[in-house]
């Protein structure tokens, strides 16, 4: 059902050196519907990683995204598969946002060859260049100069399309911003730096670690805008506007104000710094899908029922998925050494493998 | 008595600070959240925040800010979350801090610690998993430690800390949980190891085999083996890469005749080539076998439990080296 | 001649996030007369550095600060010795006006014994600790932490002190800027962050650098204040008045308005771009001596022959530190290798001498 | 015909944007001043500003800028005013360039560049004369290349240039201004040179001399004052330090049974190191006295020129230890 819907965005959007959009988004059941459902998807994995990794399945970091799936979704719904988004390591959903699959996250987590890396990625590092996801970092800060090297290439190469480069609080008070900012600036990059606050860095508050936390005013002399980032409609809105000024007069910065209801990784409980009552205040008032769930059923758009449903078959497919991923392989041992280079080593590149004759006795 | 190497960091800060009110702890989560890796716990409480200081994640802003402080003769401990981080802040420890005393002919000495866990901890990826060891301690003007057990891990910081010069201190999450036993001395407040002198874990006359860090403990793992099949191994414990001991590997290696270089790292210009030309400049005459060096494989680190396995070097895998160096004895590249 | 006299600056001040002070500047017919001397000593001594590296008898980099005398003069009489400072590479007129001698600056400048690094650091590493200058670094930006840190330092151990931290209008873009002041406000530390805006780093103008060269307001929160850097007394003025802000409630950003009659270094005529006409104007409009000659004169503080024996005293006091400083020796063979390390090497230390061991063998 | 090594750069740089768009070059004041060494000359002129881009003195937001850009398919040439200056942008070097391929399995290639100035000039002080060679020559997914003549240079940009893969390309800026014989050939536009691969620059059979960059000059000088006194020196222009041509060094070396090996860069964990355990590995039983290693002094660069002279490899160092090599059999050591 396309049926055009309009919809009041849940608070307006604060905007810096720019004329706010409007709050009235155009969408359509079907996208709202999809937006629940690819939403309830995100956070049924994110649920199923968490246990994965409880049962020692998945290994090292692993840092979760529920809660923030609004953004992931409203972002995509906003622009197309040739713009390009790169983030940091909370991947999962943003590479599901891309179009990457189910089987793909969770062969990834569990290191197997169905991975997205086939394996030699990890939690932190998924990518999917196809649909113009460029991962999946893990140092902090570092995705955003990188971002705007890929809309450096996109503006090089006359693509007419945009990148959107995330990061979060605590990443926002890197130098490397600023610098990539003003550089952005200077040269007009069709770049949009948004700064998904969740409020925390790890057990760190945002007051804590910034002086002035109002991120989207970051670059003084670049227009930011404050969205709702609970709110999938109002990321769209903003996203779109951010496109379209991001072709025209170059860099923005877009704060999502939004919450990520696990701990900072698998190790953090999540509860030192930061009350339950706070947690569950957000989950109760903001939760990006049961406001999704609750516009759908008062426009009529499905029922209660009907959307049960949808949960069911999400957590179904979730359970298939994993349940392929157990049986991906893991990676062959050869892969070790393959993907070093481009060309891999041929007679020119001397591996120094023999230096481990071990490896070569027991694999190759 | 047993002690944790976490608990052995943790009480030799604890110590320094108590007894020097110069010293002060500044890093990413190390106050209120009590350490990433629970290093500082406590220490905010006893010391407060004008000593514990959290900073927000700019690795160069802070480490400049720390590097500064000491410039002015206060005495910081730098906490990096990881190594990998201190890439940020590379130009600090090496531009900011390793050369001042040289170019200042001695006036703006840095009495600093930069500390955390380096290399690789377990499926933590590429990004996560680098080893430092060899980058740093090319560099004059620092001085690199790695502690293998909770002694070394109390004497060192202790050491690293009352330390006049930039002090590199590289740690290893996955030691952290690791139990050891610590004499009464170790334990003693006053209790210092010196910079610059290896530690001979195991003695032995067959073989030298040389490691720092967790690697030591896979060491004396493969030495237990060696000795069952009749081999016996010196485990040489380096503790400082920086200066390295050269005379205690050259030692060793007179009495040998053989050597087994481990690290985790990558090979090229590894810890384990200095050591073998090290000891090719002292001991040519002596060796009796081409040197076996073990490294991490030359690949970014894969997340992949097998392939990450395959990536560091395995208690077999040094097993097999220190025999090929004993049965051996025609030159590695005919018997390959 | 110590009797008060009130003089106006040449512009007001502009400001950012405070309220700026007054346009009257308190002074003495003394400090006039010192500026005065102070400043045409500095500006000798920078041109006698050119003819000494012309000679060859500097080598390497060597950066002049002709031009910007004022800062250096006027912020001295603002501050104390107490008070730190550290800059950059351009630092020879910085260490005079900290109590450094001729003979300190050109005995470095040739790489001799009586150096004030002893040779060891040459024209980009001045130092002297006893007076609270921490040099003199080469790296961009670097000594912006550095003096945040000093300044962390000084509030730690409850001097009562301040550092100024300056830096270049190409060196404002760094992110450890952004960051170190993020920490600095966070921690209100007693760090004045002084930007000489000499409007080129290197052959790159401001804008050319910069989306916003608005050096004062680099970090929005933190209050600054625009100063005209080729008026001593203004320089003064926005000093002591820094400092007060900084012991109360911590940073400040200053930027100096100055400029650099010479090309970035030696190596760079200076004039491919900017035009001759641009540096003329600026000698004959705004240079910070003759600024003070004509209050002088204004003032009837001393007459114009006076002055021109100061400055012919000036010239005899740099001839004669030049021809001291060419007789003082080259530094021992053996100070390569000392100060590596606070205690030398000891037996603790194995130095890898034998690496080269022609060196042994020659000089040890 | 003669050529500069400036010219060489510059016009490999020129040819091989001619021949694809997808070259680009950044950094600071490559443009509109020409280059601060003048290699970029005329480049901008010729290109416009949307190929020839001066940047801002942010090394981590530019070099992160170029890395994207090559993540998205284009050929970026990042120039560093020097590669002190890398240090402020090393974690994009590793982390965001080096492992990509690596750890998107093969979906995100990083063709880049990374050029300019590296290790001691004339004068330049402590923090700005280091030499990076062995600190990225140890990282996988890195090549590292260091030109010596002006035909290295030409054919070796242009082959990094034409690399899928992440290249650190390590001049020398005293080398800049001299001048080489070239041929037809490697003026010709589609000149390029394997990676990998060493030159072998002077054979000789007594011993071998490893060297890179300026040091293959110094090299030679004393080849021929060795030539002079009986002693043939092969000398090794190593041209690649990743991947290091450990054939032609083995083979080398077990042709003279001789190894002297010599950089500018501080030994520890250096590029001697590392030839040293090559060859250890490889060749031990060929060796017929111990490896001569001279290498930078371990000191930061003092800016006095007698101490700068005594802190750099100086052709003499080189004779002494090649004769060293030749006329003593007995272990250094032994000797000292
Ligand atoms: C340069 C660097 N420093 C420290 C870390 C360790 N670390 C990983 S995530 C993180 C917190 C980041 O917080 P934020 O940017 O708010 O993102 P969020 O995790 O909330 O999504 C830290 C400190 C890192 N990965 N990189
Ligand atoms: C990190 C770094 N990058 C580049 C350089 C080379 N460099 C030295 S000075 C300079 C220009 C600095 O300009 P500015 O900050 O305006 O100071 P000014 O020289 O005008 O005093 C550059 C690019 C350096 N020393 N450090
Ligand atoms: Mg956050
Ligand atoms: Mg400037």
């Amino acid at each position: 059902d396309t049926t055009p819907l309009t919809i009041e965005t849940s608070v307006p959007f604060t905007s810096h050196q720019c004329e706010a959009p409007s709050r009235s988004v155009e969408t359509t059941p079907k996208e709202l519907l999809s937006f629940f459902r690819q939403m309830a998807t995100m956070r049924r994995m994110e649920i199923a990683a968490d246990s994965l990794y409880k049962a020692k399945l998945v290994r090292g970091f692993c840092h979760l995204y529920d809660g923030q799936e609004a953004v992931a979704i409203g972002m995509e719904a906003g622009i197309t598969k040739k713009d390009s988004i790169i983030t940091a390591y909370r991947d999962h959903c943003t590479f599901l946002g891309r179009g990457g699959t189910l089987l793909e996250v969770f062969s990834e987590l569990m290191g197997r060859k169905d991975g997205c890396s086939h394996g030699k990625g990890g939690s932190m590092h998924f990518y999917k260049k196809d649909s113009g996801f460029y991962g999946g970092h893990g140092i902090v800060g570092a995705q955003i100069p990188l971002g705007c090297g890929l809309a450096f290439a996109q503006k090089y190469s006359k693509d007419e399309t945009v990148t959107f480069a995330l990061y979060g609080d605590g990443a926002a008070n890197q130098g490397q911003l600023f610098e990539a900012l003003n550089i952005a600036a200077l040269w007009d990059l069709p770049a949009i730096l948004v700064c998904e606050n969740n409020h925390y860095g790890m057990g760190t508050a945002e007051w804590r670690a910034a002086k002035s936390p109002s991120y989207y005013k970051r670059g003084d002399y670049v227009p930011g805008l404050k969205v709702d980032g609970m709110d999938a409609l109002a990321v769209k809105q903003a996203c779109k506007f951010a496109k379209e000024h991001a072709l025209k007069n170059g860099p923005m910065i877009l704060e999502m104000d939004t919450y990520r209801y696990h701990g900072h990784s698998m190790s953090d409980p999540g509860s030192t710094y930061r009350t339950r009552d706070e947690i569950s205040g957000v989950r109760q008032e903001r939760d990006p899908i049961e406001r999704i769930r609750k516009l759908i059923l008062a426009h009529d758009l499905a029922t209660e029922k009907e959307l049960k449903d949808i949960e069911k078959e999400v957590r179904k497919e979730v359970d298939d998925a994993i349940a392929k991923a157990k049986e991906s392989p893991m990676p062959e041992p050869s892969e070790l050494f393959t993907n070093v280079y481009v060309k891999g080593y041929g007679v020119e590149i001397v591996l120094m493998s023999h230096v481990r004759e071990s490896l070569a006795l027991k694999y190759c | 008595k047993q002690m944790m190497v976490r608990e052995a960091l943790n009480s030799a800060l604890d110590e320094e600070m108590s007894a020097d009110p110069k010293v002060f702890l500044m890093g990413e989560e190390v106050g209120e959240y009590q350490g990433a890796y629970k290093i500082s716990k406590g220490l905010l409480e006893k010391y407060g925040p004008e000593r514990v200081l959290d900073t927000p994640i700019t690795e160069a802003g802070f480490t400049g800010i720390g590097v500064g402080a000491a410039y002015y003769g206060l005495k910081p401990v730098v906490e990096f979350m990881t190594f990998n981080f201190s890439m940020q802040a590379i130009d600090h420890i090496i531009n900011s801090a390793a050369k001042s005393n040289y170019m200042s002919s001695g006036q703006i000495s840095v009495p600093i610690v930069f500390r955390g866990p380096n290399g690789a901890a377990a499926g933590v990826g590429a990004q996560h998993s680098q080893c430092y060891a060899a980058w740093y301690a090319s560099v004059p003007g620092l001085k690199v430690l790695s502690p293998y057990s909770s002694e070394d891990a109390r004497g060192l910081l202790k050491a690293a800390i009352r330390d006049p010069d930039p002090v590199v201190f590289l740690e290893n999450e996955l030691l952290y949980g690791e139990s050891f036993p610590v004499s009464a001395e170790v334990l003693d407040s006053s209790f210092c190891l010196p910079i610059g002198k290896a530690k001979i874990e195991r003695e032995g006359k067959d073989v030298t085999i040389t490691a720092f860090s967790k690697i030591v403990g896979l060491s004396l793992k493969a030495a237990e083996i060696l000795a069952k099949e009749g081999i016996s191994a010196e485990v040489i414990n380096l503790r400082s890469i920086r200066p390295l001991d050269r005379s205690t590997i050259n030692a060793s290696v007179r009495k040998t005749n053989r050597l087994v270089t481990v690290e985790e790292g990558f090979p090229q210009h590894g810890v384990g080539a200095e050591i073998c030309a090290s000891v090719i400049e002292e001991s040519f005459g002596y060796l009796d076998a081409p040197v076996e060096r073990i490294a991490g494989a030359d690949v970014p680190m894969p997340y992949a439990a097998n392939l990450e396995r395959m990536a560091v070097p395995q208690v077999e895998d040094i097993v097999r080296a220190a025999k090929r160096a004993c049965y051996r004895s025609v030159p590695m590249a005919a018997a390959a």
